[in-house]
């Protein structure tokens, strides 16, 4: 339905140049901060942290080198759908694995 | 009736004598089981019913012949949520009323008798606390709630009792439980159920059940001379486990006595009930369950003590009330050439924040 | 059966098979093995899942014939281990996953959708390429000893415990699973962006939706299963330590990642069936299916809360007994979508005009059949009747009457009801209705007592058991003849009408699909023209309209 | 409902206008065939995701479970070595965004450079690759039967962990660090063997970029393989701070 005509507006979008080189530099700066993070003491908060700039990073990746930022909504849903099920796969096993330490009910 | 052939005369006579629709009923959860699994066979029938009868009687009423012209016909958003909510409502009953059998079925009541189970390629060894060891059968009196430990040496077996409607895996390198009442003395089916290799189709046995009498006696026939605990207590001198784990004020180790089922804090944060399953991993993988207030010097026993082994340490260690054992332990030790101690200490205070005593077990998380 | 019928055959006299058609196009060898066409493919898949589904059926019989006598005395349990394993891996990997979508979705989604072909056809071939390979592996694996860890590769017995072929037999799974992949990919992707003007997703046929949500179950649940073969596969060799329990691994990981593809893949193999009857049922009883957003939905449900559930399959095995409830809750939510269709299906019957060709005959058989099938998993999906009930004959029986009792019903009702569409030929109408009621009875024979069976506590896998089982058996095993008989019927008489079948025409069933408004067989473009979808779907009133115009124009 | 036939006229007009040698016949538009590909291509990369999504559920439990052993095993990674890789392989995504640009601007000459980077980046991150592999070889720190704990036994005779100040590990958390190496190996080996097939499809494009194929305006192939590309420098970024950097502090 919608997709026939979404395909008509949505041009073939051309990323700039530019653009492409302030991605790589946030993402070189933000490799470099996870390494730093790293180093620096902060207990829970250390994977915390790491997670958060690798999830950063990829997003930077996905929206500009995948340009999905200029994607049909069927990319994006797509995307969606393949997170939330990923998300379901590790959550899902973990719950388990995290409810068995609480013993027997 | 000499015109029947007498293989299907044979047939028809032992299918006559034989014919069961659901095993018998001889433990004290086969009653509630089986009152659910009727209750589903009853909606399943119906539903069914309910099924074959539309089907049939559209095709009977609407068949070409009597209706050759098919009203068109949308559908209905009345006619379907009744078919939706009412199914969801009988299937939210099952998942109710089967959740509340299965808590029933792995929780042993506090005073079950425990029985080590331990499967391997392709046998069961059933291990009692009184020292008698069995392979492929297991006694249980009746009337008395009787609790399984599980452990397999291999791969995945799985013990099932279908006349006590309990099953559950023997898993590699972890404990399950399962427990049952036997209620009718007789002799049942063991198998094993999960796929487990070449022979697994022989990994059968028998339960038998007996009455308290009769079970008194078998106890007491079959005794192998040491309970599973002194078999336990000698592993524990040979192993050397005493010299750390005595009641000597420079212990390095914390006092096992009255450990089981103590809340102990762990080093690492956070505290650990002290049950069959803790105890198997502290004696495998020790730095990963120090106690705090010790020092993770003990090391690991993987390797060294077979199941059965670990098995007869956790019973020592289990009915371990006070002290006394672990000074008689560490009396045999001496006789050891490594055993480095000297005089047991006299005092029989218990050492070290290691035994928090059963009094805190009434804190249970929830 | 019923004397009225609504085939409209064209005058045999004058009738011809069209000259131009994607079977004579082009011959010779080659030009089947390297084709694009999706309906080729289609057919090379049929041929091919048929020789696997014999080969499948062939090791079941020996099954059976095993299971006569309670001792072991047709052959050696290791023997017998191979069989029963080799016969889950060639029917769930070869014949159940593919059966559907491979044969009468690759041949029909583009002509449903209006489109010429499959959105990638280099991929559709490859796929059949990777089906072939993997095939012909689980063959070579079978003939060089075989392999005995039952299909689910249970760590540690296959990584440590076992030395058979498992690392050929987890390959040819693996390569099963990137073909499953690629066919699911290619419809999605079809199903999206190759549908014709005018067809709006309300009007896609239900068919269609079914394949679409078992597509997207195949593309997102085969790699979880793929990567824990190869974690088996390393293990095996190298002896890495992720589900070795000496090693400090969890054995129940495999199980969870195995499980997280495995029970969605029940729902890849039924919910293709379940399009199939939704189209039998509606187009022989001339009537648009009753409440056809629900049916859509249930579908995509389906796929959906079919990704929630799978740790159904280890209640017993020392999971969490907080996930058990969970897992458990979610069971029973998907179980509703199953009874939504099924109700469905009964009322499009509903002041219908019903005629009873094979195809609703074996369309009636999976009415029953699964009915029975989706109940008796609500059993073992309840977490207190699981513990007696799994690992028992009952789950054969539950597994066998949703597996074959629905996917071969539906997918034979599907192979009859478009026969005249891949071959321009009807297949004959008696013999068939015939071997439809055979393979009902022969079925309920079969694998009924199983049920029995597995409530008296019957383990499965058994090579021996208890002598007071054999009646029960000796039931099942006499069903299993009967049954054989059923499967082979349609394979001598369908192959006889390849010939001496009547000329079917265009429309033989007066159905409303856009596949069967073109030509029998159709051309390799599918449609003349490009067909504009401008009505409902299931509109029979259309139908009857073209009906008239044609009749008028041609008068 | 309309009574016109299903069949329609005029719906051939697309297919009459000239259309270009790249369009299958099965496609009505270029439009309609880059849409179709590219989304093909997400959906495979769904696939990827959950394929790697085993891995990392696999990670995350044994991570909980033996946090002591995970530390100590990844000090014997070394983060120059994994920090250097992940610039090679964020430069190279770069360079292969680049590339796309430049095959949709149809600048030719400027397309071979950039997939000739992207292809040299590659084979650095690999042949870095190698020299870590080689390393573990060496110390036995590959899962197998081989597999030694001395490194973790007495950290002081192992430069990484001395640097690292590890102290001796007790035997049973040791013994737990062959269940970090066999994820490392699974997950930077899976890891590894994309980035080979990468390059193998990277170095055919080189080839058919001069050729002058992917600056005609269809651009899909190199797009798509841009995609690809791009999930696996994304896999990376998660590896590196999962694998290498583990309390560091």
């Amino acid at each position: 339905m919608s997709e026939q005509v979404e395909h008509k507006e949505h041009e073939h979008h051309i990323v700039s140049p530019l653009v492409y080189l302030a991605i790589l530099v946030a993402l070189l700066v933000g490799t470099a901060l996870t390494v730093w993070a790293s180093y620096v003491d902060l207990g829970v908060w250390n994977p915390i942290i790491a997670l958060a700039i690798a999830c950063t990073k990829a997003t930077l990746v996905v929206l500009f080198f995948m340009h999905v930022k200029y994607s049909s909504r069927l990319t994006k849903l797509t995307i969606f759908c393949g997170v939330f099920l990923f998300l379901t796969l590790i959550g899902m096993t973990l719950a388990d694995y995290i409810s068995r330490a609480w013993g027997q009910w | 009736m000499d015109h029947i052939s007498p293989v299907i005369w044979q047939f028809l006579v032992k299918w006559m004598t034989n014919f069961a629709l659901f095993p018998p009923e001889a433990s004290k959860i086969a009653p509630q089981m089986d009152a659910l699994y009727f209750f589903m066979v009853l909606v399943s029938l119906i539903g069914l019913t309910v099924v074959v009868l539309l089907v049939t009687a559209f095709s009977i009423l609407y068949n070409k012949e009597r209706h050759p012209v098919a009203e068109q016909i949308e559908g209905s958003t009345l006619l379907e949520a009744t078919w939706t909510i009412i199914p969801l409502g009988l299937f939210l009953v099952m998942f109710v009323w089967g959740a509340l059998i299965y808590f029933r079925v792995f929780t042993p009541p506090a005073n079950a008798m425990n029985i080590y189970v331990v499967g391997k390629q392709w046998m069961w060894k059933a291990e009692h606390p009184g020292g008698q060891h069995e392979i492929n059968s297991l006694h249980v009196p009746t009337g008395r709630a009787v609790q399984l430990t599980l452990i397999s040496q291999d791969v995945f077996h799985s013990f099932s009792i279908p006349a006590f409607r309990v099953k559950r895996e023997a898993i590699p390198g972890r404990y399950t439980t399962v427990w049952f009442e036997a209620t009718t003395p007789g002799t049942y089916h063991l198998f094993c159920t999960q796929y487990c290799g070449t022979e697994h189709s022989h990994m059968i046995g028998d339960i038998v059940v007996l009455t308290p009498e009769d079970y008194k006696k078998w106890l007491a026939d079959s005794t192998s001379g040491a309970s599973l605990a002194q078999n336990g207590e000698r592993l524990f001198a040979s192993l050397s486990c005493s010299a750390c784990h005595n009641t000597r004020p420079d212990a390095r180790g914390p006092s096992l006595a009255g450990v089981y089922g103590a809340k102990l804090p762990l080093t690492a944060g956070g505290t650990v009930t002290a049950d069959d399953a803790f105890l198997r991993e502290a004696i495998l993988n020790p730095s990963q369950h120090v106690t705090q207030g010790y020092a993770p010097i003990m090391p690991t026993y993987q390797g060294q003590v077979s199941e059965e082994g670990v098995i007869a340490l956790v019973e020592y260690i289990k009915n371990l009330d006070s002290n006394y054992r672990i000074q008689q332990t560490l009396n045999t030790t001496e006789l050891l050439p490594e055993s480095e101690g000297t005089a047991p200490a006299k005092s029989p205070a218990a050492k070290g924040s290691g035994s928090q005593g059963p009094a805190t077990q009434g804190t249970v998380k929830p | 059966m019923s004397t009225s019928t609504i085939v409209s055959l064209p005058d045999q006299s004058t009738a011809r098979i069209p000259k131009v058609n994607y079977l004579s196009k082009e011959n010779g060898l080659l030009s089947w093995l390297l084709t694009g066409d999706h309906k080729r493919i289609a057919i090379l898949y049929l041929i091919s899942l048929s020789f696997f589904f014999f080969i499948g059926g062939a090791l079941a019989g020996l099954i059976r014939l095993e299971l006569l006598t309670p001792q072991t005395d047709l052959m050696a349990t290791d023997t017998y281990n191979k069989v029963f394993t080799m016969h889950g891996v060639i029917m769930i990997f070869f014949f159940l996953v593919p059966s559907v979508p491979a044969t009468l979705g690759n041949f029909l989604i583009p002509m449903m959708i209006g489109a010429k072909d499959l959105a990638l056809p280099k991929i559709n071939l490859l796929s059949w390429y990777l089906y072939m390979a993997g095939g012909l592996l689980a063959i070579y694996t079978m003939a060089t000893g075989g392999v005995d860890t039952g299909w689910t590769f249970t760590t540690p017995l296959s990584t440590h415990y076992v030395n058979t072929n498992v690392l050929t037999t987890g390959l040819a799974a693996f390569i099963a699973g990137f073909s499953s992949i690629f066919t699911g990919l290619n419809f999605i992707v079809t199903i999206h962006k190759m549908r014709a003007p005018g067809m709006t997703w309300f009007k896609l046929p239900l068919f269609v939706w079914a394949h679409y949500a078992a597509s997207v179950l195949m593309v997102l649940a085969t790699p979880v299963v793929a990567i824990a073969i190869v974690l088996v596969a390393l293990e095996r060799t190298i002896g890495i330590g992720v589900f070795d329990p000496t090693k400090g691994g969890d054995p129940l990981l495999f199980q969870h990642l195995f499980w997280f593809y495995s029970h969605p893949a029940v729902y890849i193999m039924i919910l293709p069936g379940m399009g199939v009857i939704s189209e039998v049922i509606s187009t022989f009883s001339r009537k648009r299916v009753f409440g056809y957003t629900a049916v859509a939905f249930s579908s995509v449900a389906i796929a959906v809360f079919g990704f929630f559930v799978w740790a159904h399959h280890m209640f017993i095995m020392g999971i969490s007994n907080y996930a058990v409830l969970v897992f458990s809750l979610l069971t029973m939510l998907v179980a509703v979508p199953s009874a939504i269709k099924i109700f469905n299906w009964s009322f499009t019957l509903y002041k219908g005009s019903i005629t009873f060709e094979t195809p609703m005959l074996y369309a009636f058989g999976f009415l029953g059949l699964f009915t029975i099938g989706g109940l008796t998993g609500v059993f073992l999906g309840v977490s207190g009747t699981d513990i007696h009930l799994t690992e028992t004959y009952f789950i054969v029986a539950h597994f066998h009457f949703v597996m074959v009792g629905g996917m071969l019903m539906a997918f034979l009702a599907g192979i009859h009801f478009w026969w005249p569409k891949m071959t321009g030929r009807m297949y004959p109408e008696k013999i068939s209705q015939m071997a439809a009621v055979v393979t009902f009875i022969g079925f309920n024979f079969t694998f009924f007592p199983q049920f029995i069976l597995g409530t008296l506590g019957m383990p499965r896998r058994y090579a021996s058991y208890p002598p007071e089982f054999q009646i029960l058996n000796v039931f099942s095993t006499a069903g299993a003849t009967i049954l054989g008989v059923g499967y082979l019927l349609p394979v001598l008489y369908l192959v006889w009408s390849l010939k001496y079948g009547a000329i079917a025409g265009n429309n033989p069933w007066q159905a409303t699909g856009l596949e069967w408004q073109t030509q029998s067989p159709p051309l390799t473009e599918n449609f003349a023209k490009m067909p504009i979808m401008d009505h409902e779907v299931y509109d029979y009133e259309w139908l009857e309209a073209q009906k008239e115009k044609e009749v008028a124009s041609v008068g | 409902m309309s009574d016109s036939p299903v069949i329609a006229d005029g719906a051939l007009d697309a297919t009459a206008h000239e259309h270009p040698s790249y369009l299958r016949h099965h496609f009505e538009s270029v439009e309609q065939q880059a849409d179709a590909t590219n989304f093909a291509m997400w959906l495979f990369l769904l696939t990827e995701v959950m394929f790697f999504g085993g891995l990392f559920t696999a990670y995350l439990i044994y991570r909980n479970w033996y946090y002591p052993s995970f530390v100590a095993a990844s000090h014997q990674l070394s983060i120059p070595l994994g920090g250097f890789n992940t610039l090679l392989l964020i430069t190279s995504s770069f360079t292969m965004a680049m590339g796309v640009w430049c095959a949709e601007t149809r600048r030719k000459s400027g397309l071979v450079l950039c997939l000739i980077l992207t292809f040299i980046l590659g084979l650095g991150f690999l042949g870095v690759k190698t020299v870590e592999y080689s390393e573990k070889f060496e110390k036995h720190h590959v899962p197998s039967y081989h597999y030694s704990l001395n490194s973790f036994l007495n950290p002081d005779s192992d430069e990484a962990a001395k640097a690292a100040g590890d102290k001796p590990l007790p035997l049973d958390v040791a013994r737990h660090t062959e269940v970090y190496f066999s994820l490392y190996f699974a997950m930077t080996g899976m890891h590894a063997l994309h980035m080979i097939i990468g390059i193998g499809i990277l170095g055919f494009m080189i080839f058919r970029a001069q050729a002058g194929a992917y600056t005609s305006g269809h651009v899909t192939f190199v797009e798509n393989f841009g995609l690809y590309w791009h999930f696996v420098d994304i896999i990376w970024i998660f590896l590196f701070p999962l694998l290498y950097l583990i309390s560091r502090h």
